[in-house]
């Protein structure tokens, strides 16, 4: 496929739409919303087109790569712009555009009475831009700015109520956090250009063999660290939660479903540069994933806060995509984002219209049967939870499966284990989610009435419910499936046979179940309280510790600050953060401070600068004069 | 021509160049401070000649010229601008300008 | 002891001194004064060392000309002002005396050893320049160098000195109004200063 | 041949300092002109005149491209070095005199002196990126330095700019003392001034084939004199610690020259510095290198962290200009071709985009340049979208985003390092970078994510600046994505006039 192809618009149409918007919003007012959500509905049609195209193809020349700008090349600078449309690349275009249309449409009611309507929606578009940017770019380069991109998208959204402190000191975080990630993306980057003397994905992927282990190994987990950051995962998902200050319709479709997912998409593109180092870094890809995903589904277990619940959420889900990354099942992981990029945002949603009609509450300790009030709201986040707890016939049972058949077929049995005690702890916490808010009797905090999602809202919630339910027949054995379909992108992956075929769908089916079974008993019916006090009695400090982020921060605040603070005493307050987020912090308060008292040296007396010249002058003459002495 | 050697001229030049740096940093009357980088210049003029002497050639006596062209077109627009910010402030001591800073 | 060695020693001193005399003399016009007997003792020393016309040009430009603008300036702004000897700036005189020792040391390190060691490749280039000086003469000799290897930086002087006539018309030019306006600092650097 | 014994007259030949000789004549009838032909409120025509001299001296600096001489008794040189650094100069020269005009009639100063001195300093900033002579490059040095004191100085009815002219001049003139002893004790070092020398190197001795026919120990005295040249150029590339100058005299001139002197300033003085040290002293690399890398990576940390803090945009892009001088040392450590056409590229595209930034800055600082804080560029977006556009792509190219001609830029640079075997030298330098990046962050911040004050007064946006940015605006993002014509045309500068002697016995690598 070597025509002109519409890759250029999928792209280009959202950055129109947050050109006009950004400039002309003020003059728009509130058809700003429509315009914004044209712009990537029609990016979505323009990526389905792409996409019938490319299955109309014989399976190997599904892959096009398009030229935007053409310029002379020289030497070894020759990365012009210019989008690669493969089989990978267009399901991500479909995800992006297609829940990123829903949760446009949903923002239009969301938003509305916002005085930053217009700007919000251009910031939108923006972020749709550069993340399409960065699923489309055929070099590193492009692919960096799209990440950067979102970043940049990312801060000005989660701050995007400034006025309100903690909003923007979430965005601060959220910057920082992922600068100590980006960083180490670009040193990968420059590894493989130093390395290979190209930035051209696919020639990356075809010469990461010839890198030798060392450097492979180096690249990969430069590459992944940076994947750490913009995906959550340990140690830098702290910035994660934080960002729940956004506005919701953000929280769904750069923290859940799309830019978080760049990681994912990001190690799955560069497979062969993973491999490559002999399987050191997928296999620490593949452990960081595992223990995220368990770390965050305890932490998600002993959270109120009910968007702070399905960002931990989120981060385990994420993990889940890692392990699959680690045990080289990278389509059964981009199966995964494709599910999860539906009912997360699916749950997402829902939260924010109870929220909207709430008055903001986020605590779920003070809602109760709101399935009464809000029946569309309930039965479609019904429809999330019973995906994301594996429960078969919705959409998580079939790529959560494939993930955990994947890790058992590779033999890699504790990947498999952490991830099947994750799906049982996914089902329960939200199982608790779901209970608490939407079962029970009918309780709202006082002054606000609960009333269903209005219809914009439920015009978004519903097809991703839809989506949700049978979101997996995308990869039903036997039909047109996505890991057919990705396989000439990331190869093949092994598919579980004989008795396995049923055992491990089984087992993590009887996970999920069990996992629904015990929030139930927990939360729902007579007795759940007495039952409820016994184990935590029983398991009394193990709850006690999940309730406390496992002292997460109190353990870095031991090995990482208190050292620290010992170690020099002006610092003190510079490293009184916490945690991974304390030492990024702390390295910026550092330099903030060190600046702040370094610019007192520019005393504004002309003779200090004199001074201080005399004693350059000296350094450089001492210096040249010694060596020649000594020479 | 003098039986001193070389040195003793740089060791001359060395102390005035010197002098000249200490005084420019230590005294507060621009104009003052400007004549104490006068004093460096003429120190490295010394310099020039005495490494004439030694080369046997002219071009250091040469540069001296230039030098002086260089001294006395930064004397002309410096003691211009130490004009202009002293009738302002009515104070020739460059410690009073310090509104620039950090 | 030759004429030319106490000579030297006389403008060794007279230099010397008249430098260290600037470093302490509380008014400007001394300061001036002082600079101007360096110059003329400067100049011996270049005669010293045969360069005849450089001195000449040296008592009457430099000495004459430059500081007479210097005096004319400092007369301009008052000659009674003279400059407290209190240095208000903490540690500027130390630092200030103690690095410029340093350098000065360095230097002489250079003049003593670092020289004499160079001078071992030059040699001692006075009979050339002697005989240049008794045929075709300095004066003459310094001309042709002058005007011939030395030709574009000779007239580079001319913009330079151009440059420098343009800018002092317009720095002396009038100015209707003046803003003694400070500039404007943040709420948080205000806070420091208070 | 003793010179001083029988008079020859010179060869002339006028070709290698055409340029600067034309901008020397117009500066002249611009002066004539005005004296003239009355006082009138509209002189557009000096603007226009300057600007023709400009693109003229341009088109002779092409005319000599491919050049590669020793011309004028070896005092300068014709070379690729020289043509690509007038050309970037008088495009430099061109923004500013544009920029300006604009800038002059708003304030109501406009007079035929700024065009004048604008002319000459570009002329010496030509003339020292061709000196082959150390006292040529004085010359030039003290010529653009003087008309900078009295531009710096140009808004007479400020006291912070008498004050930024006063410490500028007064810093200035100390390490031109500096500088000067540099070149005395190179003179009696090797007995000449020249960076080349002639055809004879006993009769025409230079630093170049000195150092080739001398037994290495006896070059002590040459080393020790680099290290004062290293103080005068360090002064005017504003590397640490010889900056301090550059916050206040940034801050005090009027934006325009502040633009013109981060960008012209800059750029002769690393000419020179390449001359100087990739060229001339290349064979005692090993003597100079440890001390640039120290000064380099210096500056890049102080310049980055000291601009973090700054709540003046003006000052704020002074530190930055002083990390951006750290930035391309690197490329003059690396002290190999890619190192040479890459500092000249970063320069190059630097210079336009720190010329665009001071623009804008301008058009927001209104009259009597009032409004210069962080603060007062609050919510500029939505009021002025496509100029905070332009800044803030200014801004992304100075922070080296990809995409803009920065990132090339640093590439490059960075590349060159790390093939002469400096990669812990670029490593401070991407780490400096990303401080540097927050900085530039939160400027943009502040224009895009608050909101404007409703009291700011609607901004005069003038035809002629906003064309300088417009185009300062498409060469950014031009050279981002299309850089290959500059770097060539860079890559050409890189072959520098070599003495026969150097021909003719090359260094063998990595001594």
């Amino acid at each position: 496929m070597r025509e002109a192809g519409l890759a250029p618009f999928i792209v280009g149409l959202p950055l129109l739409g947050a050109v006009v918007l950004l400039v002309f919003g003020r003059r728009i007012g509130r058809a700003s919303g429509l315009i914004a959500s044209g712009a990537i509905g029609l990016a979505f049609v323009l990526g389905v087109i792409t996409f019938a195209r490319l299955l109309g193809l014989p399976a190997e020349e599904r892959e096009a790569t398009q030229r935007v700008f053409d310029f002379i090349t020289v030497g070894d600078f020759s990365t012009g712009v210019s989008l690669l449309v493969d089989q990978l690349s267009v399901v991500m275009v479909l995800v992006v555009t297609g829940v990123g249309t829903l949760i446009h449409i949903y923002s239009i009611s969301y938003m509305a009475g916002d005085p930053r309507y217009s700007r919000f929606f251009g910031y939108l578009n923006l972020f749709a831009a550069f993340m399409l940017l960065l699923v489309l770019g055929d070099n590193l380069l492009l692919l960096y700015v799209g990440w950067e991109g979102v970043g940049l998208c990312s801060y000005l959204l989660i701050g995007f109520w400034f006025e309100r402190p903690i909003a923007a000191t979430a965005a601060k975080k959220a910057f920082l956090v992922n600068r100590v990630g980006d960083f180490a993306f670009m040193i990968g980057i420059f590894v493989l250009f130093v390395s290979l003397g190209t930035l051209d994905l696919l020639a990356i992927n075809a010469n990461a063999a010839a890198m030798g282990a060392g450097l492979s190994t180096a690249a990969g987990l430069l590459l992944f660290l940076g994947a750490t950051g913009k995906s959550a995962q340990i140690p830098l998902y702290v910035w994660l939660p934080d960002a729940m200050e956004g506005p919701t319709p953000v929280s769904a479709l750069i923290h859940a479903a799309t830019m978080v997912t760049a990681g994912v998409y990001m190690v799955a593109r560069l497979s062969p540069v993973f491999e490559a180092s002999g399987g050191a870094a997928l296999t620490v890809v593949g452990y960081v994933g595992a223990l995220t995903a368990l770390w965050a589904a305890l932490m998600a277990s002993a959270e109120y806060d009910i968007k702070r619940v399905l960002a931990y959420s989120t981060i385990s889900q994420l993990g889940y995509m890692f392990l699959a990354l680690g045990v080289g099942a990278y389509s059964a992981a981009i199966f995964h984002l494709v599910t999860h990029a539906f009912f997360k945002a699916l749950m997402f949603l829902g939260a924010g219209a109870i929220m909207h009609v709430l008055g903001g509450e986020v605590d779920m300790r003070r809602m109760s049967g709101l399935r009464r009030a809000m029946p569309i709201v309930a039965y479609t986040f019904a429809a999330g939870v019973l995906a994301i707890s594996g429960i078969i016939p919705f959409a998580g049972f079939f790529s959560k499966d494939a993930i955990l058949a994947s890790a058992w077929i590779e033999g890699n049995f504790l990947l498999w284990g952490i991830g099947t005690v994750t799906a049982l702890l996914t089902a329960f916490y939200m199982a608790r989610l779901y209970i608490r808010v939407f079962e029970g009797r009918l309780e709202t905090p006082e002054g606000t009435h609960a009333h269903d999602a209005p219809a914009l809202m439920a015009a978004a919630l519903i097809p991703l419910g839809v989506l949700s339910v049978i979101g997996g027949v995308i990869n039903l054995p036997g039909l047109v499936t996505l890991e057919h379909f990705l396989e000439p992108a990331l190869g093949e992956s092994e598919v579980p046979t004989g008795v396995l075929t049923f055992l491990l769908p089984g087992l993590a089916l009887v996970a999920g179940a069990a996992g629904l079974f015990i929030g139930r008993r927990l939360y729902m019916g007579e007795g759940a309280e007495a039952r409820r006090a016994r184990l935590v009695a029983a398991g009394g400090p193990l709850v006690e510790a999940a309730r406390n982020k496992f002292y997460v921060d109190r353990i870095y605040a031991a090995t990482i600050v208190a050292p620290g603070r010992a170690l020099a005493s002006f610092c003190a307050d510079v490293l009184d953060g916490r945690g991974i987020e304390g030492v990024v912090n702390g390295t910026a308060t550092f330099i903030g401070r060190s600046s702040q008292s370094l610019r007192h040296l520019q005393t504004g007396y002309v003779r200090t600068y004199g001074v201080t010249f005399l004693f350059g002058v000296v350094l450089v003459f001492g210096f040249l004069l010694t060596r020649v002495v000594l020479a | 021509m003098t039986e001193v050697a070389p040195s003793y001229f740089l060791v001359l030049a060395a102390l005035l160049f010197s002098i000249g740096v200490v005084g420019a940093l230590t005294r507060r009357n621009a104009i003052v401070i400007f004549m104490f980088i006068e004093l460096m210049l003429n120190a490295v003029n010394l310099v020039f000649v005495t490494f004439s002497r030694m080369w046997g050639n002219l071009d250091g006596q040469v540069l001296v010229f230039f030098v002086l062209v260089v001294a006395a077109a930064e004397a002309v627009v410096g003691l211009a601008i130490i004009l202009l910010i002293t009738r302002r402030r009515e104070s020739a001591n460059v410690d009073d300008a310090h509104l620039l800073r950090w | 002891m030759t004429i030319g060695t106490l000579v030297f020693g006389v403008a060794f001193i007279v230099a010397l001194g008249s430098a260290i005399a600037m470093l302490f003399a509380r008014n400007a016009v001394h300061v001036a004064l002082f600079l101007v007997a360096a110059q003329v003792a400067l100049a011996l020393t270049f005669l010293l060392q045969g360069a005849f016309f450089v001195a000449a040009v040296q008592i009457i430009i430099y000495a004459g000309a430059i500081m007479v603008l210097f005096l004319f300036v400092v007369m301009l702004l008052g000659v009674d002002r003279s400059e407290a000897l209190v240095e208000p700036l903490p540690f500027q005189r130390p630092l200030a005396l103690g690095l410029g020792a340093l350098l000065a040391a360095g230097i002489l390190y250079l003049a003593v050893a670092g020289i004499d060691a160079a001078s071992t490749i030059t040699g001692d280039g006075s009979g050339a320049l002697l005989a240049l000086n008794r045929d075709p003469g300095n004066v003459l000799a310094l001309a042709r160098v002058l005007f011939s290897r030395y030709l574009l930086p000779f007239e580079a002087t001319s913009a330079l000195l151009v440059a420098a006539i343009v800018g002092v018309m317009v720095l002396a030019r009038r100015v209707g109004s003046i803003s003694a306006v400070a500039p404007r600092i943040s709420p948080a650097e205000e806070r420091e200063v208070a | 041949m003793n010179l001083a014994q029988e008079f020859s007259q010179p060869e002339v030949q006028l070709g290698g300092i055409a340029p600067e000789l034309l901008l020397v004549g117009v500066a002249l009838i611009i002066l004539v002109v005005d004296a003239s032909f009355g006082r009138g409120d509209n002189r557009w025509y000096l603007a226009g005149l300057s600007a023709l001299g400009l693109a003229g001296a341009a088109a002779l600096a092409i005319m000599t491209w491919g050049d590669n001489e020793l011309q004028l008794s070896n005092m300068i040189a014709a070379d690729g070095l020289a043509a690509f650094s007038k050309v970037s100069l008088a495009a430099f020269g061109l923004l500013t005199v544009l920029l300006g005009r604009d800038y002059l009639a708003r304030d109501k100063i406009e007079e035929s002196e700024f065009y004048a001195l604008v002319l000459f300093a570009v002329a010496g900033m030509m003339l020292m990126t061709a000196a082959a002579d150390l006292i040529v490059m004085f010359l030039a040095l003290e010529t653009f330095s003087v008309s900078l004191y009295v531009l710096v100085a140009f808004r007479r009815a400020s006291l912070a700019s008498h004050e930024s002219a006063m410490k500028y001049f007064l810093l200035g003139a100390f390490s031109s003392a500096f500088f000067l002893l540099g070149i005395a004790l190179t003179y009696g070092a090797i007995g000449s001034t020249n960076l080349y020398g002639g055809a004879d190197p006993v009769a025409e001795p230079g630093i170049a084939n000195f150092i080739t026919g001398t037994p290495t120990d006896d070059l002590s005295l040459l080393i020790v004199a680099t290290g004062f040249l290293v103080i005068g150029l360090g002064f005017k590339i504003a590397a640490v610690p010889f900056h301090m100058w550059t916050p206040d005299a940034y801050q005090g001139a009027p934006s325009p020259i502040t633009g013109f002197m981060a960008a012209g300033t800059k750029f002769a003085a690393f000419a020179a510095l390449l001359r100087l040290f990739d060229a001339s002293l290349f064979p005692l690399r090993s003597e100079w290198r440890p001390l640039l890398i120290v000064l380099a990576v210096a500056t890049m940390i102080a310049g980055s962290v000291l601009a973090i803090v700054q709540e003046d945009l003006k000052r704020l892009l002074a530190y930055s200009s002083i990390a951006h001088a750290g930035f391309v040392l690197t490329g003059v450590i690396a002290a190999n071709d890619r190192g040479v056409s890459g500092a000249l590229f970063y320069l190059a595209t630097y210079g336009v985009a720190v010329l665009g930034a001071f623009a804008v800055i301008s058009l927001v600082a209104g009259r009597d340049e009032e409004r210069v804080l962080l603060a007062d560029h609050r919510g500029l977006f939505y009021e002025h979208p496509l100029l905070t556009t332009a800044l803030t792509l200014f801004l992304l190219s100075l922070a080296g985003v990809p995409v803009t001609s920065g990132f090339v830029g640093k590439l490059v640079v960075f590349g060159a390092a790390v093939e002469a075997g400096y990669t812990w030298v670029v490593v401070v330098g991407v780490l400096t970078s990303a401080i540097a990046a927050f900085f530039y962050l939160k400027v943009m911040a502040t224009m895009f994510l608050q909101e404007r004050d409703p009291d700011a007064p609607a901004l005069p946006v003038g035809r002629l600046a906003s064309g300088v940015v417009a185009v300062a605006a498409v060469a950014t993002i031009g050279f981002g994505l299309a850089w290959s014509p500059l770097i060539n045309a860079a890559e050409s500068a890189t072959i520098f006039f070599q003495s026969p002697q150097e021909q003719s016995a090359p260094i063998p690598p990595g001594g």
